[in-house]
Order: structure tokens, then C-alpha cells, then sequence
């Protein structure tokens, strides 16, 4: 394994820069929320941690498109390392959003279109890693799991307008202020600087993670590679 | 006729095939010797086309693999160690259905000519099921040169038979050698292949370490030809009339095949059948169903049962084709992969619809509800399509694992929600008797993801069956 | 040490052994040879007591089959061409289980002997899934003879090995041998024997048909006595101290086993969890549950959950004991067969209950319900004993079919339909604060059904297993 | 196949006699219920035919036992005699019942417990089928439906009662009319007989298609048999 490049170093150290900042603004530049108080921001967090899973889903997508398409078992180990990535996120921004919706919503469930969506995904995910789990042959996994990565990239946003088509309740944050008692709120301009600065800082976090995530695969390959050689 | 140059096979990081050179003349016959594990079924699956090479040239008839597959599928015939045949269909339709895959032209004359040379003319009409070992083997052959193709492969053919049934075999193998095909068989034991090859090549770590070649066998087989007069070494090439079999054809005669093997067992009918009544027996005492309840909960209670008894079929018909290799059968027919998958998708409808058909009247009896409503019938032909074109996509998928009792409707389940979805609020909405503007969202929604997943399984579909 | 008179094996109007005669003396080893479907294996399985003769006499090691079988599998070791052994387990625990199930005493002592002998010591906490065919070969005779057995049986040890695993097999088959111990080893290949036996018998057609010994065989094994002078031909019986494995302590090694294996590869339980959220998922948009309804219908969705995450739990459990031939191991080891019913079932509870307590909380967060209800508790264990009880009982039974991928929620539901709906109704009447006595007739019902099935199930597994 | 015993032939001619004098008296002693009218008529052979299904089904339960014990495959032929007697009789008795209960109930069916258990009854009996279709190996198939007859016989006195505690609206036939709404009626003496006559006939019957089954089934085993020889 080679030692981390030294843009990798550089990126260590910008995403805890900028996650340190992002912290600050949003608790020391935004304003409070009128209604909510302080729980209203765990929505930053909420918004970038989905747009981060979101960042995720759509590269595992891609990777797994590319995998179809070149069988290079790199693109397997980038589609992996992007599911659990987005995995995660999403699993935190559903958290963060159930904890910022209890005070609204009076639960911390509700079955609105976005966030049972997300939960959707998420067992879409974990069925992926199931489906990894009981594959041996490794170019097998890779397809199988490239095809399946591409079926469920399909079906989210169908199950949204489905689910959306059933239900709706979801706060709607930036635009009328008519749902007002479902949970939404006055976005000031310093609110929105604040989310878009988030929105930032997470995506350059998901860059690094995914890197890291990324060599991590190569370094798992690389253990399996050896413990072959030992056998024959 | 074959020549494989520095062909490389390689799974995941495990190198199979090391840069291996190969090669048979017309009319040869090469028997492949190898102990277990030497990679010698790799070698003849990435001949067959069934498995693709990770380096290196494979020339097969004249055609070179994987891209002119189609081409060299035309003039392959296959005989492996499981029978790739059907156990719930006749002898005769066995090949009946094999010859509609391969284009075969004048069939039944050709199956009475195939049943005649191995022997089984007097069993034409018995269930494959129960065939000895030895016979299903011996039909196996008539399997692959049915369609007259120029090589043929044997891998292992004598595994699991008998002394008796062997001897058979060998005849058998002999005669159909003999008349001018190249055959490739492997084996792990010598004793078995040397009164049949011309050539014995030992394959080991990869490649191909030894060769020698036979001979006494010329005699052997100058001896075998005077026996049948008819057939030369360049024999001709129009004893079987084949046509490019067509992809309705082959969707038609995989259809067919289902349906003839599944009205003859009932096993997979009767399966999903009760399953859905037992779904909707525990439903009933588990919601302790109320009529206004009911009313309201009818449309989600069919659509659980449907999706329930779905996988179960799904399931059973795709662990037919694995179990016996006849996954492996359909795939060396030359016909396109999405041709396999459309039949396979259609026969799990005509399943899927016949389960439904039954069910709605036994739940309008058990529950005195009139679901008689032509609007419910459409939105359960555009539910079922959808279920069953992305059922059948990841059934596919997890017969080939590990995991295959339970990987299907985790797998099904999270990707049909929207059709679930859009099928329950569509039936509420036609049997509560809304206007037709409001149900239209959901039938929308149910016609674009039938049409967007049928086009990405048809796409993907290669990928799931193609090592 | 082995005697066998008349031995007459039908299964159904087959017959498979016909009158049979075969008797080998104390530290003999003899080949058994033979055409693939001669009767092979199922002599085999007879004398490792895993089949019930039809006619005949049968002795091993002293004691007659099938009465004494108990006996005989103390003394007696088997590796068949499936390796028996857990892929979730590493080479370590897999001898430590079956040290557990033979009660053989300074367990860890001998752990290390034999993965010396096998030469694995230093694979020794890899799991079995990531060995070679070979590896995991070697391994199942260090299983075989973990326990000093005075007999050994080898069923095609050889199949799937290449030659260097061959080579490596026959070393260890003749130090293994070379202690003393009667062998008896069935081949299809007499070159693969030669080496190793002192007699062979030809079986073909039911009968032994031809024995020969070996003259240079007691040149060989004198020689292969002279480097290992530790071994007689009568050998000390004390290497090994075994007590009598307890009925207690081989359920608790079989729960031990499961629960490890699951806590490694985690397959199991994380597949019921997804399907139980799944089926709550379809569950919600099927019944479109408003507040009030979602009261009234809670009890019922989760019963419905855990019948269906139920079957794929049950159905994988048993598939994994079945797949690699290990619930063959588990029937030759010297244990009562209701052990192995009670600790499969205590293991598939532990399952179904880490489900249910993991699906509780998420339930109740996502219908914003309160589920923590002593008296639900109760409930569910009883429901989840009873269903467990039949489930492991017809889960062995459905594995071992041809449609194994369908049966069990078949045969299961209709006859668990009595537990789902008292557990219903219970469980509805505690959530809903009704008087005990209310509920109490439910909960009889349930402790009922419990009892008597539990039972049943007891009396009748012997059934389910054995030929 | 060796030819019908004498019994058997008797017994044949029993039978029918027996059945045109049940018919006979069913609808021409027996008098017309006042509220049901013709419809009544049903309730003998409802009642008959489930009796049937019953003996068939303690029959099966009492084969499996006795194959367990013995190993004896003349006794799977006999359960699977009974099971299919019973299977039909009982079908025949839920659509009698049906029928029968049209008028009273309002419906063709109804939750009720004696009606629900045949029908769970039934589906053990299908189960029971699939699980034999799905064995090749004959010893093992005897095994495992004996086990499996003896299972079902165990669970369905208890489904039986679990549904009785769940709900019941079966018409209480010969006792007080105090169910009367729910489609009880008072059985009158003639009605009585009739109907003791049909459960004789019906039992009659039932040992007659009992001995003709297993027959079949003896027959079925030949032939096997000798398919058996030609292939050796």
C-alpha cells in the first residue's frame, strides 16, 4: 500500500477546517429559530448529511454503470466504497431529521415522502450487502451488485412520486410559508448562508471519505491477493 | 476447427488459465485429461461461450468468441455432467423444445431420427424425471447434436453412471464422433477416453503441459466407418435444416416449455396457490377483519398475497432452470440472452395471472365482496408486468448465490414498493368507485415503471446470466 | 471389527444391496471399490449407522446396528466427500463443536494435536469457507479422528482434489491408518487405493463380487510402522478421554456452534431483520394504517411480521446444516437425535427473538406506539416457543425435498394457524389494558399448544433424520 | 391386480342401494323445514360428508402411527387413501355447508369455526400433497407425510378450538332455538332418523371408497414395480 498521496493529506486537513467553520456558523452565525429554538439546527446537518447520501447514491450509480461496462474490478471496489458512504449519511440525515421533526411533527416518524424514502434507500443498500454477502465468486458480486446498484438507482426516484403521490406532510422549507404548521420555517439569509456553507463542507468531507473509503478497497484487495499466493 | 492462443481465465484474482494454446483440426477428436480443479470445465464453458475469456483468442467453427457467440452457439453441441433437461417434460418434448431454441427445421422427423440413435424411441413419451441416470445421459447427447452441430464438447460425461451405462455411453459417444465432428472431451481419468481420442492432452496449472496422440486409433476408426457407410469425414452439411431461430420463436418455445412442464406437475401452481390463500387465511385472523375494515383494507391485503406468493413462484421457477442446468441449456441456444429473459418473464405472468385469477373470486366468496371490476383487472395486468419483469431480472440473480432461500424478496421487495404502491391506491380508488382523473396518477405511475424497468432489465440481463 | 451378514438395503422397490457379505478384522484396511451407483455410499451410510439395514446383520466395532448405534458412533469416525464441516466456524471451532458433541475430555490438548497431524496449525482461526477443497479435506479427518475412533470410513475422500491434494490426503489417510485403526475406504479408481489398502472388495450389483489382498501391503505398513514406533497394531485405548456426551452439553455446543457462526457471518438474522422491516413497510402502504386503524391492527402486523421473517430464518438455518452435509455430522456423533432437535430449536428461538426485540423498539417508532407491555413479552415468548417448535421440526422435513426453495411456509402455516391467532389476541388484549382473565384463555391456549407440539416434535425427529 | 373380492363386490351394491334409499328418505320422508324450505335438504348430506371427512381424517392420522411403527408401506398407502377421501368429503361438506348457509347467513361464507377449521383442514391436506409430490425417494416420502399427517391431526382439534374462542355464529342444530336467527332449526324425529340414516349410508360408503382406493393404490405400487424391472 502506498503511503496517502499528498493531496489526500491536504484534504485531511481542509475537511476538519471546514467542518470547525461550518460548526461555528451554525452555531454562532445563524440566527435561532423563533419556534424551534435549538433544535431547529440539527436542519443543517440534516440537509447536508442527505445531500451527501445523495452524492453517494448517484456515484455508486455511475460506478456501477461503469463496471457493466469496462469489468474492471476498480469500479466494484468505487461502487462499494460509495453505498456505504451514502449508507451512512443517509442513516444520520433520517436520524437528525426525525429529531428535528419531533418537535413538529409531535413524533419522530412520519411517513412523509422524503425521509421513507431515504429509509427506502436504505434497505435498498443493505439488500445490496446482502446480496454481496452470499456471492463468493468475485466477478459475480461485481456484476450482480453493479446491476442491482442500477435497478435501485431507478426505483428511488419512482418510489418518491409514488410515495409522494400518496402522502405529503413534509415541511416545505424554502418557499411559502403556507405549511407553517407542518414544520417549516422563515429561512433568513443568514440561515441560508449558513446551509449552503454546509452543504459545502459536507460535500468536501464525502470527497475525502470516499478516497479514503476507496483505498481501503484497494488494501482489502490487496490482503486477498496475498492470502491467495500463500495457498497455491 | 478450434484454436485457442494465450488464453488467460482469471476469477476475481484467481488465475484459472495461464496463457493457453489449443488446438483441434476438423473431424478430430481430443480428449482433455486433468485432475479435479485443473480448470478443465473452465476451458470448456469459455469454448461453449457460456463463460467469456479474460485474455487471449478463442476461435471455435471458424468464429471467434465472445463476439461472434451467436455464430459458434449454431454449431456447438454441449453434453456436460448435469443432463441440462427438463425433468417434468417428456423425452421427446425435451427435444422438441431444444429444437424450436436451435431453429431445427422438420423437427419431429429429426427427433425420431435422435430418439432412434440413442435408443430411447420406446420412452419418447415418459417424464424425464424418471430416466436412470444413464438415460437421461444418453439423451443428453441426442440434446446436443440435434441441431447437427460441427464440434462438440463433453465435459466429464461418464460422471455418476454405472459400468453398463457407461459402455453405452462410449458406443454411443463413438457413433456420433465418427461422423466427421470435432470433439473435445474432458475427463479425469485416462482408462475412460483412450479407445475414443485421437489425441490426449493433459491439462494442468493452466496450460496445456502434455499432448500425445493415439495411434491406434486411425485404425479404430476406420473400422467404426466401415460399420456406417453413410457418414465421411466431410460430411455433409445439410442433413438438418436449420433456420436463424427467430426471437419470438425462441420467447414462444421457452413459454411454451413452461407451461407444458408446469401442467404437468402443478408443482409451482399449487405451491403459490395455497400460499396466497394461507397469506390471506393469516390475514383475516391476524386484522380481525370487520366489514368496513375490510373494505377499505381489501386492495392491500390482494396486493401483500400477490407479492407474497410472487416470490415464491419467481423463486421455484428460476431454481428449476439452475437445478438441473438448464439455465446453461437455454444460454447455448442461439438465441439473444433478452430472448430467454422475455420467455421467462412472460411464463412467470401467465403463472403470476392464473394465481390472481383464482384468487380474486376465492377472497370475493371468503370475504362476500363483488371484485368484479374491469378497472381492477387492468391495474392488475400493468402490477403483475411490473412485478414480474423485475422478479424475474433478480430471481436470475439470486438463484446464483449462496443465499438463494432467502435473497429474493429482500432483494424484490425495496425496488417494487412504487408498484405496490400505485397498485393498492389504483384498486381502492376503481373499487370504491372514484372517478377515473383520480385513479389515472396511479395506472400513469404503474404503465412508467412497467415500460422503464422492462427496457433496464432488458438491458442488464446479459450481465446476469454472462460470466 | 466390522461384520456383515445378509445385508439387504430397499428404498421403496429399489434394491440397492442384495444379501451382502463383508467382514473386516481389527486394524485391517480395506478398499472398497466399485462403478459409480453401485451401492457405495449407501453401504457406507449403513455402517456409520446414518441408514437403517432393511434386512441383515450389521456390526461395527463391536456393537450391532442399528440397536446399539449409540455405541457405534463413539467408535467410529466418517469423512465423506462433503467436508461436514461449518464455513462460518474457524478450523479451531469446528474441531472444538464436534470435541463438544463426542464429550471428548482435554478438549483444547487434543485440538492441537490434530491440527498439528492435519498440518493446519497455523490456519488454525481462519474461517473453513476461505480454505481449499484440499484444506477443508484435511480437516474433516482431523474431525474424523478427534474422538480416537477404532473405525474409519472414507467415502471418495478423494473427489474434487487435485493431485497435490491427493498426494497430501494419502500421507495423512496412511499415518491416520497406521495407527491401529480398521479402514474402510470406498473409490471408484483402484489406483488411487493401491497404495494404501490390504484388501480390496469389488461391490457391484448389491454384492461383494471379487476380494483381493494385497501381499506387498504388509511390507509397506511395516515400514510405515518402523517410523512411528509409537504405534502398535493393538493401540493403547486411553489416548483420548471421553465421557459420555450429555444431552445437556450436546444442546448447548449446538447453540454454541449456531450462535457463533451467526455472530461471524451475521446472514441469518441481518436477513430476517430486513424482511421483517420490509413486510412492515408493505404492510403500512397495503393497509394505508390511519391512528385508529393502526391500533386495532398492530398485534396483527407484528404476528404476521414474525410468521413470515420467521420461515426465512428457519428455512436458511436448516439449509446451512443441510448444504455441506453437516447435519450428517451432527447425526454421527454419539448424541440422542432429540438434542440435536432441542438445540436447533433453542438456537433458531435465540434468533427469532433477537428479531422480535430489534422489531419492537423500530415498530414503535414508526407508528409512534407504545409496544413495552410486560404481558406482550409473555406473549411473544410463548408464540415464538410454539412456532419455533413445529418450525425446526418441518424446516428439517422441507429441506430435504426437491422444492425445498417453497415447502416450509406451506407445510408450516397451516398448521401454525392456532398460535397466530391466540397470540393475536392476547397480545391485542394486553394493549388494549383488557382484564387478565380476559386474555388468559389465550394464553392457555398458547402454553398448550407449547407443551404438545414440543412433544410431538421430541417423538417424532428421530423420523425426520434417519434413513 | 388380483380381481374384487366377493366383499368388495357386495359391498359396491350395498352402497348404492344404501344411497338411493338415503336419497329417498331425505327427500321424501324427511318433512320440509318451514323457514328453509328445500335448502334444508343440503344439511344431510352437509352433515354426512363431514362426517366422512372425519373418519378419513382420524384414519390418516391412525396410518401414519402405525407407519412409524412398522415401516410397512402398505400403511402409507392407506393414509394416503384416507387423506384423499377426506379431502374430497370435506370439500364436499364446505360447499354443502355454503350453500346451506346462504339463506341464513346472508353469504356464502362466514368465519365461522367449524367451517374455518375444514377449511384449514383442507389446506393441510393440499400442504400434505405438495410435501409428498416434492419427495422422490418412497421411503423418506412415507417418513415425512406420516410425520406430517400426525402433525395435522395434532393441530387442527386446536385450530378448532382457537377459532371457537376467536368467534362463532355456526348454527347450534339440535339443542335449544335460541339461536334461531343465526339458521338453527328444530329438528323434528323424522329429520332425526334421516339423518342418522345418512351418516350410516355415508359411513358405508366411505369404507367401500376406502378399500377401492388402497386398491388403486396397490395397483399404482405394481405398476412402479415392474417400470422398475424393465429399466434393470
Amino acid at each position: 500500500m502506498k503511503p496517502q498521496p499528498i493531496i489526500l493529506k491536504v484534504l485531511n486537513v481542509i475537511s476538519v477546517l471546514l467542518f470547525l467553520a461550518a460548526l461555528g456558523m451554525v452555531f454562532l452565525y445563524a440566527p435561532l429559530e423563533a419556534t424551534m429554538n435549538y433544535v431547529q439546527k440539527i436542519f443543517y446537518f440534516h440537509i447536508a448529511n442527505a445531500w451527501v447520501g445523495m452524492l453517494g447514491f448517484i456515484a455508486a450509480a455511475v460506478a456501477g454503470v461503469v463496471y457493466l461496462i469496462k469489468h474492471d474490478q476498480k469500479w466494484d471496489i468505487i461502487e462499494l466504497a460509495a453505498v456505504e458512504i451514502s449508507l451512512v449519511f443517509f442513516l444520520i440525515a433520517i436520524a437528525a431529521g426525525s429529531i428535528w421533526a419531533r418537535p413538529s411533527w409531535g413524533a419522530y416518524w412520519t411517513w412523509e415522502p422524503r425521509l421513507t424514502t431515504a429509509a427506502i434507500l436504505e434497505m435498498v443498500y443493505i439488500s445490496y450487502l446482502l446480496l454481496r454477502q452470499g456471492i463468493d465468486d468475485p466477478d459475480r458480486r461485481a456484476r450482480f451488485s453493479a446491476v442491482y446498484t442500477l435497478v435501485g438507482a431507478i426505483s428511488i426516484p419512482i418510489t418518491f412520486m409514488s410515495i409522494r403521490l400518496f402522502r405529503t406532510i413534509h415541511p416545505v422549507v424554502i418557499g411559502t410559508n403556507s405549511a407553517a404548521s407542518q414544520g417549516s420555517f422563515d429561512m433568513t439569509s443568514k440561515m441560508l448562508a449558513t446551509m449552503f456553507f454546509a452543504l459545502f463542507t459536507f460535500s468536501v468531507i464525502f470527497v475525502n471519505l470516499f478516497w479514503h473509503r476507496i483505498r481501503l478497497g484497494q488494501l482489502a484487495q490487496q490482503v486477498e491477493q496475498l492470502k491467495l499466493e500463500e495457498l497455491q | 476447427m478450434i484454436a485457442v492462443k494465450k488464453l488467460v481465465k482469471r476469477f476475481g484474482l484467481k488465475t484459472v488459465l495461464r496463457g493457453l494454446n489449443f488446438e483441434v483440426p476438423e473431424g478430430e477428436f481430443v480428449a482433455l485429461l486433468g485432475p479435479n480443479g485443473s480448470g478443465k470445465t473452465t476451458f470448456l464453458r469459455i469454448l461453449a461461450s457460456l463463460s467469456r475469456p479474460t485474455l487471449g483468442e478463442v476461435c471455435v467453427a471458424g468464429y471467434r468468441l465472445p463476439i461472434q457467440a451467436s455464430a459458434v452457439r449454431r454449431n456447438l453441441g454441449v453434453v456436460s455432467h448435469l443432463p441440462l433437461l427438463y425433468g417434468d417434460l417428456t423425452a421427446e418434448e425435451n427435444l422438441r423444445f431444444y429444437g424450436r431454441m436451435y431453429g431445427v427445421l422438420e423437427l419431429s422427423q429429426r427427433i425420431n431420427e435422435i430418439l432412434e440413435l440413442v435408443g430411447l424411441t420406446s420412452r419418447r413419451r415418459d417424464l424425464v424425471r424418471t430416466f436412470s441416470r444413464g438415460m437421461q445421459q444418453r439423451l443428453a447427447i441426442g440434446r446436443a447434436i440435434l441441431h447437427d452441430p460441427e464440434v462438440l464438447l463433453f465435459d466429464e460425461p461418464h460422471t455418476g453412471l454405472d459400468q453398463d451405462a457407461c459402455d453405452m455411453l462410449d458406443r454411443l459417444l463413438r457413433e456420433v464422433a465418427g461422423q466427421g465432428r470435432t470433439v473435445v472431451m474432458t475427463s479425469h481419468d485416462l482408462a475412460r477416453v483412450e479407445d475414443l481420442a485421437s489425441r490426449f492432452d493433459v491439462l494442468s496449472r493452466g496450460v496445456i503441459s502434455a499432448s500425445a496422440s493415439c495411434s491406434t486409433f486411425t485404425v479404430r476408426r476406420w473400422q467404426a466407418d466401415m460399420d456406417r457407410p453413410q457418414t465421411t469425414d466431410h460430411r455433409p452439411s445439410s442433413i438438418v435444416h436449420r433456420r436463424s431461430s427467430g426471437f419470438l420463436n425462441a420467447i414462444g418455445a421457452i413459454v411454451w416449455k413452461d407451461l407444458a412442464a408446469e401442467l404437468r406437475s402443478r408443482e409451482l401452481l399449487s405451491a403459490m396457490l395455497v400460499f396466497a390463500l394461507l397469506v390471506i387465511l393469516i390475514f383475516n385472523f391476524a386484522l380481525e377483519l370487520d366489514p368496513l375494515t375490510r373494505r377499505v383494507a381489501t386492495p392491500g391485503i390482494l396486493w401483500a398475497t400477490f407479492a407474497f406468493a410472487g416470490t415464491l413462484g419467481l423463486n421455484r421457477s428460476m431454481a428449476v432452470e439452475k437445478d438441473r442446468g438448464c439455465l446453461d441449456g437455454l444460454l447455448l441456444a442461439p438465441v439473444d440472452r433478452s430472448a430467454i429473459y422475455f420467455g421467462k418473464t412472460l411464463s412467470n405472468l401467465a403463472f403470476m395471472l392464473i394465481v390472481e385469477v383464482v384468487v380474486l373470486p376465492v377472497y370475493s366468496v371468503l370475504y362476500n365482496t363483488n371484485l368484479f371490476n374491469p378497472g381492477l383487472i387492468v391495474v392488475i395486468l400493468l402490477g403483475s408486468v411490473g412485478y414480474v419483469a423485475v422478479g424475474t431480472l433478480l430471481s436470475s440473480m439470486a438463484v446464483q448465490t449462496r443465499t438463494r432461500d432467502v435473497l429474493l424478496p429482500i432483494l424484490l421487495f425495496p425496488v417494487v414498493i412504487p408498484i405496490l404502491i400505485a397498485a393498492v391506491k389504483a384498486s381502492s380508488g376503481f373499487l370504491q368507485g372514484l372517478a377515473l382523473t383520480e385513479v389515472m396518477p396511479y395506472i400513469n405511475l404503474l404503465i412508467v415503471y412497467d415500460v422503464i424497468f422492462t427496457a433496464v432489465a432488458y438491458m442488464v440481463f446479459d450481465y446476469v446470466v454472462e460470466e
